[in-house]
């Protein structure tokens, strides 16, 4: 039975549920709402994402949003300072592994050794162990605005620490969690959490501060079209609209076919905007969009390799016209990126981001229109079925899309995902589906996937199955689009022995 | 003696990277293996119990996410006190946080009791010959023709 | 008095210049031209410049044509066989600066010097000293077709010796020394050396063995429009066609304004067939085209900007659709490139080339239409004007029309150049003409640079002057195609003292 | 004493690189110095050899293509046969080849008898605020109010 609606969370309600969110840890007490309120109003407008994002728009350009984190503090700040120092105004805030599954002692611990050992033990910033105090700290290091990162478990109370710190945008994915970080919650657990947090900023908005969420969606581990993935941000975006938040940043994940990531660029906010609108959330803005090198394919591990997909990436982004951009760094493949590595990927891709929008190159062609409309019907079938199930409630309606498989994507953490879609390129290099589970697109557009498989296999006299698809989930790793089958570790693919 | 050895796969501790694990546990399959996938984020201990249940052969851990040296600390003595010494351990994805060498990795977790380590982006068919090869000269499996 | 014609040199005179070029050097007795023509009929299509490039152009790829040079030989066999290994099928042939200087007795003492101290103490390969038999261990020790560079003092030895060692295309670009090689040299001299490498190169296809020219046209050493350098390239490919040339590769110089440079890549190749077709070259093939990252900007300093420099400058030249591209490495603005860096370099190009053209992504828009007519009617203008000077004939057109401005570049090296034009960028960062010398172009398209210098004039409120143009030409080292007033350097404005 | 400093600039041996070398001229051309420009490609023989018909001050000299150092070898003692001791010696460019540091070049050409050696992209206001105090110490202007 599911419980779960698309309803605000009362008032009341809301306040007892943050006593048990805030005596998770010590430092829970460190929050005090209405200071924490005044405090986000007395920052500058450099300090208040969606203010940077809407300046940033108007004055055309396209600014880096980087991922990073570090545990001690101290470093913490170097880093953050030195990415504002490179021209980054939206600072990212990578929280570590144990403290994103609430397992705070050993954060403490990951924590206090890394002190003793003078170097990180931890792939992120402990929020929760270092608390309210400290964080502004951080935050106060720099002119930016932050965003921190969490997955399900601490999310709410990350949400609570961040903000009191002086973070004004968090993401508020639960699709994200279904695709990359939780493997047991259920859908319904997924949404309740991310209710607390929409509640949390809806709180904030009622006292005039707008907190920006960026919704993720569910993400995308493989080979797809981002259809799934747009259509489940939106569904994110809802839900934290309901909840009162004003203000949503969509992503674009930028997977290296130009024709489809500047369709997908295109589609995204006109699709938000419609939902938005069509679901009584007029007044949601869109502060902007950001276009993330975010498909998870395996990353190149030459240093050379690694910049040239860093760059073309930031170069599809701002031809794009996209507000920010999120990119990795060069040594992605290789571990956590070093603090030179930073420094040395975001200039090169600022290098072009700053060249490509002064030249306001106006980009279109036929190729662009198709996946535009393509990716419109796909996520608008989609939708529309997942308002169905739900019988107009879109949290209702979410978790029986799960269930039934009308929303799906591959390679999943989550054990509730049916994981019954497949995808490969087409000979340009498009995402395309070969397995289309229970996604309920339409048939012309089953067939127009069909069609651009059927080319490929015409040319390369192979079937495109699960191999081809993990050939091409390497490809980009190997430098290029189409994978090919000798990649070097063979992909499971069933060998001589 | 069984008929085919069982195998143990999954991410250790709450590493999240499940798509090379999902990768490695389908050609173990399709090489003819028994294969308890547990998916990512699987605490040491939930390891040692399924080996324990499933009279497991081996387990083939992957880790990504730097953090598997904290996650395994004592990991070969527990399985020992489970009974499970003569369980293969195989660990394999990108061991250390930060550019590092894949030799001191090896070594390291050489001596935390690994029998095999592997570094990043490795053939999981090279590995999948290892393994043959291990578990005939383990002799449980004296005439191991799989299917592959 | 003007003694040099458009006119084919007599076989018996070419035999007996031939003695004297040889006689320059003891190792120009190492060629010998019937045996040499024999060798390279012999040559594997993989050496012949042409046939790569026409393969190719038909799998429709763009393949890396670098720049390198080293002293020892074994070096440069490591060398080329490391870029071989890359997947370049194009090997440049970098010449040090006094071999290209005919000081070929400093040559040999760099040579051996460099050799004594195991490193190298000259700028590139003394390809004169080192003779016929070793070179042709670099050229067997790969599987490429190489290219070598030199300047006018040197072209007809280096010339002789580069074909008969196996090397298959060699600039021959008068203009290029007249920009940025040779001092003192006239036009005219420019031009017989010329004929002489165009009639080494005729006398080779009348055996049936086809070298490629690559035409660079007057090095443009600063930000101003390519409309010279294309249509002294033209003039360069005329004249060595005359001489018997029969396959000539127009040189894109990619500028970093993407509507300029997509513009100047279509309309390249179309004016070189008008011009040869009009002047009675139809049997002159272009087996394909350069994009070059050659306008002589500083480059920038940083490694991640460097990168960012080269893979964007890649991915003009990929979405262009050129055949071959020349990018710089991350080096550049050091000193002579170690081996890793340029195997980084060209791995980043690489990457982005290979993952662009698979895409074969179409790209058109106003502006590049717009940028396309513009450098064709200026072209158009600039060659009608210097046959109406030379009566016809474009060798004595060639030289009245630097004499009188018609032709001209600015900062060039020639003390007969006139120097009177000059260039910034306009708001959308294509070059525009802010002095036009005596350059014979339409009026209306002056008015057009006038309108788009006027329009940032009014957005900066600043004069766009010489200083401008200036800071213009150290923007892409710095970040950005516009130029700052305050660049690190200040750019000899005068300041407070 | 002459109304104003006479400069001679120029790239030496047969480096090609003249955009410098006129940026530079034209610079101190704007700050109210008398310079005789000789481009790009100049033997240092030519140098000493203008400086001597000039009465030259200073000589700026530009070298980027690697090779100034082969150039130069004994460029100070031919200046001083010549009976151009006092005449300042500036060098600006890139000083060597391939990767390396500047205060190498710094020293070796300072030992080569260089008054000052500069780094390549130098601010060419502060190498002329540099000349006008080094003109003035020589007391060979003793009240250098130049236009600037
Ligand atoms: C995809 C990805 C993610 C996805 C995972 C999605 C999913 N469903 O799995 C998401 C976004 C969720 C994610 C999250 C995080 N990630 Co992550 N991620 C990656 C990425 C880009 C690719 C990993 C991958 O899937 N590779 C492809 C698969 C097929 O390869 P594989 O796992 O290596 O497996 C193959 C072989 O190694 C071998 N193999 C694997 N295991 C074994 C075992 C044995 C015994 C054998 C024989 C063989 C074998 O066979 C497999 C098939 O060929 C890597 C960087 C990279 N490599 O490009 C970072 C990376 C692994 N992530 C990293 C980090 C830090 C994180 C986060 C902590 C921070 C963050 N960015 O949010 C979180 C961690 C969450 C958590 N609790 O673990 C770091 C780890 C750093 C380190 N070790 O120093 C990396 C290296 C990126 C980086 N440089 O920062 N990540
Ligand atoms: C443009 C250029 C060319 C053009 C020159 C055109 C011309 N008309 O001048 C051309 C194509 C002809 C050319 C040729 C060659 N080049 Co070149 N070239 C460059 C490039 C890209 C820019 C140089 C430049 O103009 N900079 C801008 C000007 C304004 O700056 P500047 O000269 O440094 O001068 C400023 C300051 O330094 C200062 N300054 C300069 N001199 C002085 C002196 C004093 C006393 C003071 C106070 C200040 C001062 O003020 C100036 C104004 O701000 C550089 C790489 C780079 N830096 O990006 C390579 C570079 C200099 N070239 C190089 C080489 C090797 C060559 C060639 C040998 C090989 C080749 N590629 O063909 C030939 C050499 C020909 C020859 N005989 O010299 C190398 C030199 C390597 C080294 N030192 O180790 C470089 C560094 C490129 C590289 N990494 O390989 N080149």
């Amino acid at each position: 039975m599911i419980k779960v609606r698309q309803k605000q969370i009362d008032e009341d309600d809301f306040l007892a549920m943050r006593k048990d969110v805030l005596s998770l840890w010590p430092t829970g007490q460190e929050v005090d709402l209405d200071e924490a309120v005044e405090y986000q109003r007395n920052l500058p407008d450099s300090k208040k994402f969606y203010k940077v994002l809407q300046k940033v728009h108007e004055e055309g350009r396209t600014v880096l949003f980087p991922r990073s984190g570090t545990p001690i503090v101290e470093d913490e700040i170097e880093l953050v300072r030195s990415l504002n120092d490179l021209g980054i105004p939206l600072i990212p805030f990578t929280t570590d592994s144990y403290t994103r599954n609430l397992q705070l002692d050993k954060a403490q611990r990951g924590l206090e050794d890394s002190i003793k050992a003078g170097r990180s033990m931890l792939n992120g910033y402990p929020i929760v162990n270092h608390g309210v105090l400290t964080t502004r700290k951080v935050v106060e290091a720099c002119d930016g605005a932050f965003s921190p990162r969490s997955s399900r478990l601490a999310n709410s109370l990350v949400g609570e620490v961040a903000f009191a710190s002086g973070m004004t945008a968090m993401p508020n994915s639960f699709f994200g969690w279904i695709g990359g970080y939780d493997k047991k919650a259920t859908v319904e657990e997924c949404i309740d959490t991310a209710q607390y947090l929409g509640r949390l900023i809806g709180y904030y908005a009622s006292k005039g501060v707008i907190i920006t969420t960026d919704c993720h969606g569910w993400l995308p581990n493989g080979v797809i079209p981002m259809s799934v993935n747009i259509a489940t941000q939106i569904i994110e975006a809802l839900i934290s609209a309901e909840q009162g938040v004003k203000s949503v940043m969509p992503q674009v994940n930028l997977q290296g076919s130009i024709a489809q990531d500047l369709g997908d660029i295109r589609v995204t906010p006109r699709l938000y905007r419609k939902y938005l609108d069509k679901l009584g959330h007029s007044d949601v803005m869109i502060p902007g969009i950001v276009g993330s090198q975010v498909p998870l394919y395996a990353f190149p591990r030459g240093m050379g390799s690694a910049f040239g997909y860093i760059v073309y990436t930031a170069t599809v982004a701002a031809l794009g016209q996209v507000d920010a951009c999120f990119v990795k760094t060069i040594d992605e493949a290789i571990g956590i990126p070093t603090k030179e590595s930073h420094i040395e990927s975001y200039q090169a891709a600022k290098w072009v981001l700053d060249v490509v929008r002064t030249q306001e190159f106006e980009i279109d062609n036929e190729d662009i229109r198709q996946e535009e409309s393509i990716t419109e019907a796909e996520v608008t079938a989609i939708l529309d079925k997942v308002l169905e199930l739900g019988e107009g409630d879109i949290a209702v309606g979410a978790i029986r899309a799960v269930e039934a498989g009308v929303l799906d994507s591959p390679f999943s953490i989550n054990i509730h995902a049916k994981d019954q879609v497949l995808g490969v390129r087409d000979l340009k290099g498009a995402c395309r589906y070969i397995e289309f589970g229970n996604l309920p697109i339409p048939e012309e557009i089953k067939q127009f996937h069909r069609d651009k498989v059927a080319e490929r296999e015409n040319v390369e006299g192979r079937k495109m199955d699960y191999y081809v698809s993990i050939d091409d989930f390497w490809a980009i790793s190997k430098g290029n689009l189409l994978g090919m089958p000798n990649f070097n570790n063979n992909n499971g693919r069933r060998g001589k022995d | 003696m069984k008929a085919k050895p069982t195998i143990i796969t999954g991410t250790v501790g709450v590493d999240a990277h499940v798509i090379g694990t999902k990768i490695v546990s389908r050609a173990l399959r399709d090489a003819g293996y028994a294969v308890v996938e547990l998916g990512a984020q699987t605490p040491p201990e939930e390891f040692i119990k399924v080996a324990q249940e499933t009279d497991a052969d081996a387990m083939l851990m992957s880790s990504l996410y730097g953090m598997a040296e904290m996650d395994l600390q004592g990991f070969k003595e527990k399985c020992i006190e489970a009974g499970l010494e003569e369980v293969l351990l195989y660990i394999g994805g990108i061991l250390g946080v930060s550019r590092h060498n894949f030799q001191d990795d090896e070594k390291r977790f050489k001596e935390m009791g690994f029998d095999r380590v592997y570094p990043p982006e490795s053939d999981i068919q090279l590995a999948i010959q290892d393994l043959r090869g291990d578990l005939m000269s383990k002799r449980k499996f004296a005439n191991l023709v799989m299917e592959s």
